[in-house]
C-alpha cells in the first residue's frame, strides 16, 4: 500500500505526531533528535507532494473520506507547494543544527517542551499553508501562533523583555485571527461554505452584499496584522530580537511568508481579482501601507544598534517589498513577490544564523558585541556579507530578481512612485548593510570589543552558507525563477477552483 | 425608512455581537493592567461566538439532535388531548410505515390541537455547522487565556508589576543603566 | 390552566421571590456576615423552590429524576461553599458588626484591602 | 427556539455584565463577573438551542476561565481582594475611536444580512454543507447528534488540531511556569480538618468524576462530548485538590501521568486516524474500521476520538491547574 | 588572426584577483602574478582589435539566463573596444606604479589591494563588452563593490566617511535611478540589448526624454554637478587607486556609460532631434566651466587633479550630447586621450609625495632640479590634458570643437576655448614654476628645503615614463583609434 497517495496527510501529520511525541519524552538529546529526523522527513515528504504537483497540477486531499464542501481537504497547487517546501526545506536546515544554540540560551530542562513547540508549530505552518477549508486555516494559524507566543517568552532566561514582548505578540496575534474569524465570519454567512473552492465560486455574484465586502476587509486587516504589515509591526521587531535566536531564524524565514502565502490565497483565489481589486481598494490600501512599511523600516533599522533588532525592522521592510508586489495586481508584481518570497526566507533565515553563532560566542548580538569579528569569525562574517548583499539585492542575487519584477510590475501598473520606492527602500538598505559590515569588518571606531573565543561550531555557518548558496542560486539561474513565474501565473489564474 | 420598520429589529442579535466586540477591543487597548487586557481579549472573542451562533438559528427549530419518528409522535400526542386507543394505533403505525400514515390514523382533531401537533411533527433542526466551530473556537480562546496569564505571572515575577506603563518605565531605565 | 401548571406557576414565583429578596438583601445588608446569609438562603431554599416546580412541570418520567439528582447535589454543595467563604472571613480577621458596636458598620478590616467598588 | 424577549433580555444583560467587567476596578471582581458573563452567555446559547456550546460555556467558559484568572490574581496581586487596578477609569480616546471605527465597519457588514432565524439564509440551505449534515448524518453514522458527528467525522481535522490547541497550551504553560520545587504541604487547620468538607468531598467527587466520563462517552446521543466531560473529570481533581490540598491530590494523580496523558490523548486521535490510513481508507475515514457496516465504523471512530480528547483536556486542564496553584 | 572570445578578458582578471588573495604571504610571487595578468589581458585585448578592425567582426558569448528571457551576454563592439583598451592597456603601468608606491609606502594589506585591482579591471571588461543593459548594470554595480574596499583602504575614520559617501552617491543614483530607467526600457519595449541606432523606436518622445535625463544622471560615476562629490573625497585613497579611479576605470566608465547608452540605446539621431535634451549640454558646460574654476583655487595637488577631471569628464558628457557623429567620436576619443594625460599627472604626484612627501602645489616651486624626470612627465600630461597639438588630448578637443559647429551650439565651443584656457591656468604653472624657479632659500636650520630628495623609485618613474610617452604616441598615431570610432558612427555624415 504505497503511501503516495496519503502524502498530503502524511506532510502535517509527520511533524504534529513528531512534536506530542518529544512532549512526553523527557531525554534533551533524544528531543533534538527526534526534532530533526522529523524536519527532514516533512521535508522529503513536501519535495514528494511538490513532485505529485509537478505531474497532476492540482493535488486535492479529502480529510475523513468526505468530498469537498462538506469535509476538510487539502488542495494543493503550484503556490502553496512551493511554500510548503520552504516552510519543511528551512525547518530541516534550522532545527538540526540549532542544538549547540539552544543548548546555550535556553535552559537544559525545557528542552524537550522546546522542540516540541518547534516542531508543532512547523507543523501549524504546514497546516496553514496546506489546507483548502476556511475555518480550518483559522485553527491552524492559532496553533503555529500559540506555539510561538510560548517560543517568543523562553528568550527570557537571557532578556526578561522577551516576556512583555511575547505577550504584546499573543495581544496582537489573537485581535488578527479573531478579526479573521468576524471575516470569515461573514463570508461563511453569505456564502454557507466554509470550502475556499466552493467560497470562490459562490462569492462570485455576491459582489454587491455589504456583508462580503466587510468579510473581504476585516480578512484582508486580520492577514495584515499576521503578516505585521506596518501600521501594526511592532510587535514582530520586539518577538525578533529577544527571542532565542534559532527561533527567530525559523519564524523570521517562515511565519510572515506563510501570512503573505494566506493572503495571496484569499486575494487572488478565493475573491479574485475583480472583488479585491475593483470593488474593494484593497491594492490601493496595501500599497499605501507596503510603501510606508518600506521606508519607515528602513530608516528604523538603520538607528538600531542591536543587529538582531535591525534585522527584525529590515524584515519590516522586506514584508513591504512582499505585499507591494502583492496588491500591483499583474502576474509581474506576483512573481517579484514569489522570488522575493524564497529568496527572503532564505537571506533572513542565514542573517540570523550567523547572528546566532556571534550570540554564541559573544553571548550577545549589539553592535559592540559584533565589532570587528571578521578577524576571528571570517566564515560567520562572510555570511553576514552576502547575506547583507542579498537584502541589498545586488545583482546576481536573488534579491536583485525579485526587485527586477517589482520595479517592472510598478511600472507596467503605471505607478513610477511605487517603482522609486523600492528603489530607494533598497538604497536605504545599503546604509544599514554598509553600517553592519562596517562594524563587522573595520570595528566600530572607538571600542575596543572583547576578541571571540574563535569561530563559531560549523553547526552555525554551515546552514547559513548553505542557505545563501541557494539564495545566490536563485539569482543566478533563470530556469529557478521561471518555475516561479509559473507558480504565480496559476495563481493570478485563480488556482483553478 | 423600511430598514427601521421591519429589518433592524430581527438583526438586534448582530448589533449586540458589534457592542460586545467594540467594548471588548476598547479594553484591551485602553486598560493598563496587563490582566485586564487578557479579560478584555476574552469579551472580544466572545463577541464573536454570538454572532455564529445566532447565524445558525432557525425560528421555530430544535436542537440539532434527529428525531426518530416515533420520538415525534410521542412527544406530539403528549402535547395534544386525543383518546388513548387511537394514539396507541399512531404509534403502531408509526413504526412500519411513517409518520404520515400515523397522522392519518389518529384521524379527526380539534383544529388548535391539529395545528399544534402539525407544527411539532414538522419543526426543522438549527443549523449544527456554527455550533461545531464555536465548540473549537471557545476552546482555542481558553488555551490562548491560559497561556496569557502563564505570562503575566512570569512577568509579574520579572518585573514585579503587572501594569503595562510601569513595565515600560522599567525598561526605559534599564536601557539607560545599559548604555551609561 | 390545569392544577399541575398552577403549582408550578406558583413554586416557580416563590422561587424568584427568593431570589429577588435575597439579591436586595445582599445590597442592603451593612456587613459580610450579614450579607453572606440572603446570599447562602437564597442557595438552599430558592434553588429548592425552583427545582420543586420545575419537577412538577416535567411531570413523571427521566427529566423529574434528573432533577431531584440535581436537587441532591445542590443541597450538598451550596451550603459547603457557604460554610467555607464564611470561614475564610473569618480567619481572614473580620467580625460581625453587633449595634452595640459605636459608629457605623466597620469598611473593612485595615489589613483586608477594599471590600468593594 | 424560545421565544424572542427572552433572548433579548439576556442579550441585554450579558452587554450589561460585560460593561461592568470592564469598569470594575478590583480585579477580582472583574474575574467573578466575566464568570456570571460566561454562565449568562450559557444561557443564550441554550435559548438558541444550542446546548453543545452552552455546556462548554459553562464549564470551559465559566470554570476554567475563572480558576485561572483567580489563579492569576494569587500569584500577581499581594492578597486576593488587594489586587487592584491602579488608576481609576478614564476613557482613552484612543481606544474608544478604534473600537467604534471597527464596530461601525461591522454594523455597516450587518445591513445585508437575512433575518435571525430565517430558513432560507443560504447558511441553511448550501446542499453539500447544512443540508448534507442535517439530512444525510443519521443515515451515514446513526448518531443522533449532529453536532458530535460534524465535530468528530465531517470535520474531524479541524477537531484534531484543536486537541493540539489545547496540548499546546498545556506546553505553554509548564514551559512558563514549571518549577522543579515539589508542592508544600498545607499548613494544620486547613480545610482538611474540617469535618464539613471532607464529607462534602467524599459525597461529591465520585459523583463528578462518572458525570464527567458519562458526558464524554453520551456526547453522540446527548448534548456532550470530550471538551465538556474533560473539564468536568478536571473539576473533580481540583475539589479534592482544594479540599486536600495539592500534595495530596498530586499523589493520587502524579504530574508526571497527566503530562504523559495529555500526549496520549492527541496520539489516540491521530491513531485512530492512522489505523484508518492503514486500512485502507483516507486519513481519519471511519468507516475503514468496520469494512462491514460503515456505519458502525464511524460510531467507533467517534467513540475513540471523543475518549483521546476527553483524556487530553481533562490532563491539560490538570496540569494547568497544578502549574497556576504551585507558588 | 584568430581572435579571444569576449568572456576570456573577464576570466583573465577573475583567476588573477583569486590567485592573488590566495598568494597573501608571498608578496614577490603575488606581484609578478599581477604583471603576468596584466600583460595576458593586454594581449587578449589586442587580439580583439583586427578583428574587429578589419573582418568588422562583433564576436559575442552568450551567459547563462539570469531572468527568464535575459541573461548576460558580452558582445564587443567598437566603443566598448576603446575603453577595454584603455583600461587593460593602462591596467600594466598602474601595476607596475603600484608595487613601487607600496613597498615605498609600506601600506598595510596589499594582498587585498591586488586583489580588489584585479577585480575592478574584470568589471571593467564586463562594462565595456556588455551586450545589454541588465549586463552593463551587473557589472556598473561590481566596479562599485570591488572599488569601495580601496577607497576605504587605510580603514582611517577620513577613510571610512569617503567611503560612506562613495557608496552613497554611486550606489544611490545607480540603484535608483539608473535601474529605473533599464527596467523601464525593459518594460516599454520588452528588450534591454544594445542596438545600433537606438532601441527606443516606438516610445513617445516625452518618455524618451524621461529615460534620457534618468540614464545621464544615473551614471554617477561619468560625475556631473552634482553627483560630483565622491570624487574630491574619494583622494584620501592611496595614488595608484586614485590613479584608477581617475584614469583607468571608475569614471570613464561613468563616462562610457553615458556614451554607449546615447549611442546603442538612443540612437544619435534622437539624442539630436530630441528636444528636451538641451538641458544635459548645458549642465556639462557649466560643469566644465565651474569644476576648472575651483581647480585653480585648489593647493592640494590631488584635489586640483580631481576637480580637473570633473571637468574633463564633461567635455564627453558634452560630445556625447551634441547628438552627432562628430561628438561622439571626440568624446571616444577623449576618453583614451585624457586617461593617458591624467594617470601620468597622477602618477607624477604620487612619486612626488612618496620621494618629496610635498602634497601642496605651492610646495613644488624649484622642485625641478631635484625630480627632473618627473617634473617633465607631468609637464606632458598637463600638456596632453590642455590638448595642445604635439600630446594626443589635441584630437580629441579637435573633434569635438567641429561637432558643437556641426550641431550649431557656437556657444558651446567658446565654452570649450574657456576651458582650454581655464587648464593652462590650473596645470601650467606647476612644472614652470618647478624647472625655472630656485626652490625657497633654505631658512637656516636644515639648508635647502629639498636636499634630501631624489627622483621616486624606479617601478614608479618607468610607469609614468611609458604613459607620457603613450600620450605623445596617440597624437601621431591616432589613426587606430580613429577607425573605431568612425566604425560607431562614421564622420562622413
Amino acid at each position: 500500500m504505497t503511501l503516495t497517495p496519503q502524502v498530503p496527510a502524511l506532510v502535517v501529520l509527520v511533524p504534529l505526531l513528531a512534536g506530542v511525541v518529544i512532549g512526553l519524552v523527557r531525554h534533551a538529546g533524544l528531543a533534538w533528535l527526534l526534532a530533526s529526523l522529523a524536519s527532514v522527513t516533512t521535508f522529503a515528504l513536501t519535495l514528494a507532494l511538490a513532485a505529485r504537483v509537478q505531474a497532476e497540477g492540482v493535488v486535492i486531499y479529502a480529510m475523513g473520506g468526505w468530498a469537498a464542501p462538506t469535509g476538510i481537504e487539502l488542495r494543493v497547487d503550484a503556490l502553496n507547494a512551493l511554500v510548503l517546501a520552504l516552510v519543511a526545506g528551512m525547518a530541516a536546515v534550522i532545527v538540526p543544527t540549532s542544538r549547540a544554540s539552544v543548548a546555550r540560551e535556553v535552559p537544559a530542562d525545557r528542552h524537550d517542551q522546546f522542540y516540541a513547540l518547534v516542531l508543532l508549530c512547523v507543523a501549524g505552518m504546514l497546516g496553514v499553508t496546506a489546507t483548502g477549508d476556511a475555518f480550518n486555516l483559522y485553527v491552524l494559524i492559532e496553533i503555529s501562533s500559540l506555539t510561538a507566543y510560548a517560543l517568543v517568552a523562553l528568550g527570557r532566561s537571557r532578556d526578561r523583555r522577551a516576556l512583555t514582548a511575547s505577550f504584546q505578540y499573543l495581544i496582537m496575534g489573537s485581535i488578527g485571527a479573531s478579526f479573521l474569524l468576524v471575516g470569515l465570519g461573514y463570508l461563511f454567512l453569505a456564502t454557507g461554505t466554509l470550502n475556499m473552492a466552493d467560497m470562490a465560486v459562490r462569492l462570485a455574484d455576491l459582489h454587491g452584499s455589504t456583508t462580503v465586502r466587510t468579510g473581504v476587509a476585516f480578512v484582508i486587516v486580520g492577514l495584515s496584522l499576521k503578516m505585521a504589515l506596518f501600521p501594526v509591526h511592532q510587535w514582530m521587531a520586539d518577538a525578533y530580537t529577544y527571542a532565542p535566536t534559532s527561533v527567530t531564524a525559523l519564524m523570521a524565514s517562515t511565519a510572515t511568508k506563510v501570512g503573505v502565502y494566506i493572503t495571496i490565497r484569499f486575494v487572488y483565489t478565493i475573491f479574485g481579482h475583480e472583488l479585491s481589486f475593483v470593488i474593494m481598494p484593497t491594492d490601493a490600501f496595501l500599497l499605501a501601507f507596503a510603501c510606508l512599511a518600506i521606508v519607515v523600516g528602513s530608516l528604523q533599522a538603520i538607528r538600531q544598534h542591536d543587529v538582531r533588532r535591525l534585522l527584525a525592522y529590515s524584515s519590516v521592510a522586506q514584508i513591504g517589498y512582499l505585499v507591494l508586489g502583492l496588491a500591483l495586481g499583474s502576474a509581474l508584481g506576483l512573481s517579484g513577490t514569489l522570488v522575493h518570497l524564497l529568496n527572503h526566507a532564505l537571506v533572513k533565515g542565514a542573517l540570523f544564523l550567523a547572528v546566532g553563532a556571534v550570540v554564541y560566542r559573544q553571548g550577545g548580538a549589539t553592535m559592540h558585541e559584533l565589532t570587528g569579528i571578521a578577524r576571528r569569525m571570517p566564515l560567520t562574517a562572510a555570511a553576514i556579507a552576502v547575506g547583507g548583499l542579498g537584502l541589498i539585492g545586488v545583482p546576481l542575487t536573488g534579491g536583485f530578481v525579485s526587485k527586477w519584477y517589482l520595479v517592472a510590475g510598478a511600472l507596467e501598473a503605471g505607478l513610477w512612485p511605487v517603482a522609486v520606492v523600492v528603489l530607494v527602500g533598497s538604497l536605504l538598505a545599503v546604509a544599514y548593510v554598509l553600517r553592519l559590515l562596517q562594524v563587522v569588518y573595520f570595528g566600530e571606531p572607538g571600542t575596543v570589543a572583547p576578541e571571540p573565543a574563535g569561530e563559531a561550531p560549523a553547526s552555525f555557518w554551515a546552514p547559513a552558507l548553505l542557505l545563501l548558496l541557494g539564495s545566490v542560486a536563485l539569482g543566478v539561474s533563470g530556469q529557478l525563477t521561471g518555475g516561479l513565474i509559473a507558480a504565480a501565473a496559476g495563481a493570478l489564474a485563480g488556482g483553478a477552483p | 425608512m423600511s430598514l427601521l420598520a421591519t429589518g433592524l429589529f430581527n438583526l438586534l442579535n448582530y448589533w449586540v455581537y458589534v457592542s460586545l466586540m467594540m467594548i471588548g477591543l476598547y479594553a484591551v487597548i485602553a486598560k493598563t493592567n496587563l490582566v485586564k487586557k487578557v479579560i478584555g481579549l476574552s469579551l472580544f472573542q466572545t463577541g464573536i461566538f454570538i454572532f455564529y451562533i445566532s447565524m445558525g438559528v432557525v425560528s421555530g427549530a430544535t436542537t440539532p439532535i434527529t428525531w426518530t419518528d416515533a420520538e415525534r409522535l410521542r412527544l406530539g400526542l403528549s402535547r395534544v388531548e386525543v383518546a388513548p386507543e387511537r394514539a396507541a394505533a399512531a404509534l403502531a403505525a408509526v413504526e412500519e410505515d411513517g409518520l404520515d400514515a400515523a397522522r392519518a390514523a389518529l384521524g379527526p382533531l380539534a383544529p388548535a390541537d391539529a395545528a399544534r401537533l402539525d407544527e411539532l411533527l414538522a419543526r426543522p433542526y438549527t443549523n449544527p455547522l456554527p455550533h461545531v466551530l464555536i465548540l473549537t473556537a471557545i476552546v482555542v480562546s481558553v488555551s490562548t487565556m491560559a497561556v496569557a496569564l502563564a505570562i503575566v505571572m512570569e512577568i509579574k515575577a520579572a518585573y514585579g508589576t503587572i501594569e503595562s506603563d510601569e513595565i515600560v518605565t522599567a525598561e526605559l531605565e534599564t536601557a539607560r543603566a545599559a548604555r551609561s | 390552566m390545569t392544577g399541575a401548571e398552577l403549582l408550578t406557576a406558583v413554586l416557580l414565583g416563590a422561587g424568584a421571590f427568593v431570589a429577588l429578596t435575597s439579591a436586595l438583601g445582599v445590597l442592603r445588608m451593612p456587613d459580610f456576615f450579614s450579607r453572606i446569609h440572603p446570599a447562602g438562603e437564597n442557595e438552599s431554599l430558592g434553588q429548592t423552590l425552583i427545582i420543586a416546580g420545575l419537577i412538577v412541570a416535567a411531570g413523571p418520567g427521566g427529566t423529574a429524576l434528573k432533577l431531584l439528582l440535581v436537587w441532591g447535589f445542590l443541597m450538598m454543595t451550596a451550603p459547603a461553599a457557604t460554610h467555607a467563604l464564611t470561614r475564610a472571613a473569618w480567619q481572614d480577621g473580620r467580625r460581625p458588626w453587633s449595634r452595640d458596636d459605636d459608629g457605623p458598620a466597620p469598611p473593612t478590616p485595615p489589613r483586608a484591602g477594599g471590600a468593594s467598588t | 427556539m424560545t421565544d424572542r424577549w427572552i433572548v433579548e433580555l439576556l442579550l441585554a444583560v450579558v452587554v450589561v455584565t460585560a460593561v461592568g467587567v470592564v469598569r470594575a476596578r478590583n480585579l477580582l471582581v472583574a474575574s467573578v463577573l466575566l464568570g456570571i458573563y460566561s454562565l449568562v452567555m450559557a444561557l443564550i446559547w441554550t435559548a438558541m438551542e444550542a446546548y453543545d456550546v452552552a455546556l462548554t460555556e459553562a464549564a470551559v467558559g465559566a470554570g476554567i476561565s475563572t480558576l485561572l484568572l483567580i489563579g492569576a490574581l494569587i500569584r500577581t496581586g499581594s492578597r486576593i481582594g488587594g489586587s487592584k487596578e491602579r488608576d481609576a477609569p478614564r476613557i482613552d480616546k484612543v481606544a474608544l475611536a478604534v473600537a467604534v471605527l471597527t464596530g461601525a465597519a461591522l454594523a455597516y457588514g450587518t445591513l445585508d444580512m437575512p433575518a435571525i432565524g430565517d430558513p432560507t439564509a443560504p447558511v441553511h440551505v448550501h446542499p453539500k454543507v447544512a443540508r448534507h449534515y442535517i439530512d444525510r448524518s443519521m443515515e451515514e453514522t446513526h448518531v443522533p447528534n449532529m453536532v458530535t458527528v460534524v465535530l468528530a467525522s465531517y470535520r474531524g481535522y479541524d477537531t484534531m488540531f484543536e486537541t493540539c490547541v489545547v496540548f499546546t497550551a498545556a506546553l505553554g504553560v509548564m514551559v512558563l511556569l514549571r518549577r522543579r520545587r515539589p508542592p508544600a504541604e498545607p499548613a494544620p487547620g486547613e480545610m482538611r480538618e474540617q469535618a464539613i468538607f471532607v464529607v462534602m468531598t467524599r459525597m461529591t467527587v465520585p459523583f463528578v468524576l462518572a458525570y464527567g466520563s458519562y458526558v464524554i462517552t453520551h456526547g453522540e446521543l446527548g448534548p456532550g462530548g470530550g471538551f465538556q466531560g474533560g473539564v468536568i473529570l478536571a473539576a473533580g481533581y481540583l475539589i479534592y485538590a482544594l479540599v486536600y490540598g495539592l500534595a495530596a491530590a498530586q499523589r493520587a494523580l502524579p504530574p508526571r501521568l497527566t503530562d504523559v496523558g495529555a500526549g496520549l490523548g492527541v496520539l489516540i486521535y491521530a491513531g485512530v486516524g492512522v489505523a484508518c490510513l492503514l486500512l485502507g481508507g483516507d486519513f481519519l475515514a471511519y468507516d475503514a474500521l468496520n469494512q462491514a457496516d460503515p456505519a458502525k465504523g464511524q460510531q467507533l471512530g467517534m467513540t475513540l476520538v471523543e475518549l483521546g480528547v476527553g483524556l487530553t483536556v481533562a490532563c491539560v486542564m490538570v496540569t494547568i491547574f497544578n502549574e497556576v496553584a504551585q507558588p | 588572426m584568430t581572435h579571444v572570445s569576449p568572456e576570456l578578458t573577464l576570466v583573465i582578471p577573475l583567476v588573477g584577483a583569486v590567485i592573488i588573495a590566495l598568494l597573501g604571504r608571498w608578496p614577490n610571487a603575488r606581484e609578478a602574478v599581477t604583471l603576468a595578468c596584466a600583460a595576458a589581458l593586454l594581449l587578449a585585448v589586442g587580439s580583439l582589435f583586427p578583428a574587429v578592425l578589419e573582418h568588422g567582426a562583433r564576436p559575442a558569448w552568450r551567459g547563462p539566463e539570469v531572468l527568464p528571457g535575459l541573461g548576460l551576454v558580452l558582445e564587443v563592439e567598437p566603443l566598448g573596444l576603446i575603453y577595454a583598451g584603455v583600461a587593460a592597456l593602462l591596467w600594466l603601468p598602474n601595476s607596475l606604479y603600484s608595487i613601487g608606491y607600496m613597498r615605498g609606502h609600506h601600506e598595510t594589506n596589499q594582498t587585498r589591494f591586488f586583489a580588489c585591482f584585479a577585480l575592478s579591471i574584470a568589471s571593467a571588461m564586463g562594462i565595456a563588452f556588455s551586450g545589454n543593459l541588465f549586463t552593463l548594470f551587473v557589472f556598473y554595480e561590481a566596479l562599485s563593490l570591488a572599488t569601495f574596499p580601496l577607497v576605504t583602504h587605510h580603514g582611517t575614520e577620513k577613510a571610512q566617511r569617503a567611503g560612506r559617501l562613495y557608496v552613497g552617491f554611486l550606489f544611490g543614483t545607480s540603484m535608483v535611478l539608473m535601474l529605473l530607467a533599464i527596467v523601464w526600457t525593459w518594460t516599454l519595449t520588452g528588450t534591454v540589448d544594445f542596438r545600433a541606432g537606438g532601441i527606443l523606436g516606438d516610445v513617445s518622445p516625452g518618455l524618451t526624454a524621461v529615460l534620457f535625463g534618468l540614464f545621464m544622471l544615473g551614471s554617477g560615476k561619468a560625475a556631473v554637478m552634482p553627483f560630483h562629490f565622491w570624487l574630491p573625497s574619494a583622494m584620501v585613497a592611496p595614488t595608484p587607486v586614485s590613479a584608477l579611479l581617475h584614469a583607468v576605470a571608475v569614471v570613464k566608465a561613468g563616462v562610457f556609460v553615458v556614451l554607449k547608452v546615447s549611442v546603442y540605446v538612443f540612437g544619435v539621431d534622437t539624442v539630436a532631434s530630441g528636444v528636451h535634451h538641451e538641458w544635459l549640454l548645458y549642465l556639462a558646460a557649466a560643469t566644465i566651466l565651474i569644476a576648472s574654476i575651483v581647480a585653480m583655487t585648489k593647493d592640494d595637488l590631488k584635489a586640483r587633479l580631481a576637480y580637473s577631471t570633473v571637468g574633463q569628464l564633461s567635455y564627453i558628457v558634452l560630445g556625447a550630447a551634441l547628438g552627432n557623429s562628430l561628438g561622439v567620436a571626440g568624446g571616444g576619443l577623449h576618453i583614451a586621450m585624457h586617461a593617458f594625460g591624467k594617470i601620468t599627472l597622477f602618477f607624477c604626484a604620487g612619486a612626488i609625495y612618496v620621494a618629496a612627501h610635498k602634497t601642496k602645489v605651492s610646495e613644488l616651486t624649484g622642485l625641478g632640479r631635484r625630480m627632473p624626470f618627473t617634473m617633465l612627465a607631468f609637464a606632458v600630461g598637463a600638456l596632453s590634458i590642455i590638448g595642445l597639438p604635439p600630446l594626443g588630448g589635441a584630437w580629441s578637443k579637435w573633434y569635438l570643437g567641429l561637432a558643437t559647429l556641426e550641431a550649431g551650439h557656437a556657444g558651446l565651443l567658446v565654452v570649450l576655448l574657456i576651458s582650454s584656457l581655464l587648464n593652462v591656468a590650473y596645470l601650467l604653472p606647476i612644472p614652470l614654476k618647478a624647472f625655472f624657479l630656485s626652490p625657497p632659500a633654505g631658512d637656516g636650520a636644515h639648508g635647502g628645503a629639498d636636499e634630501g630628495i631624489h627622483e621616486a623609485p624606479l617601478p614608479c618613474l618607468i610607469a609614468l615614463g611609458l604613459t607620457a610617452l603613450g600620450s605623445v604616441a596617440l597624437f601621431f598615431w591616432p589613426d587606430l583609434l580613429l577607425r573605431l570610432v568612425t566604425e560607431v558612427a562614421p564622420l562622413g555624415s
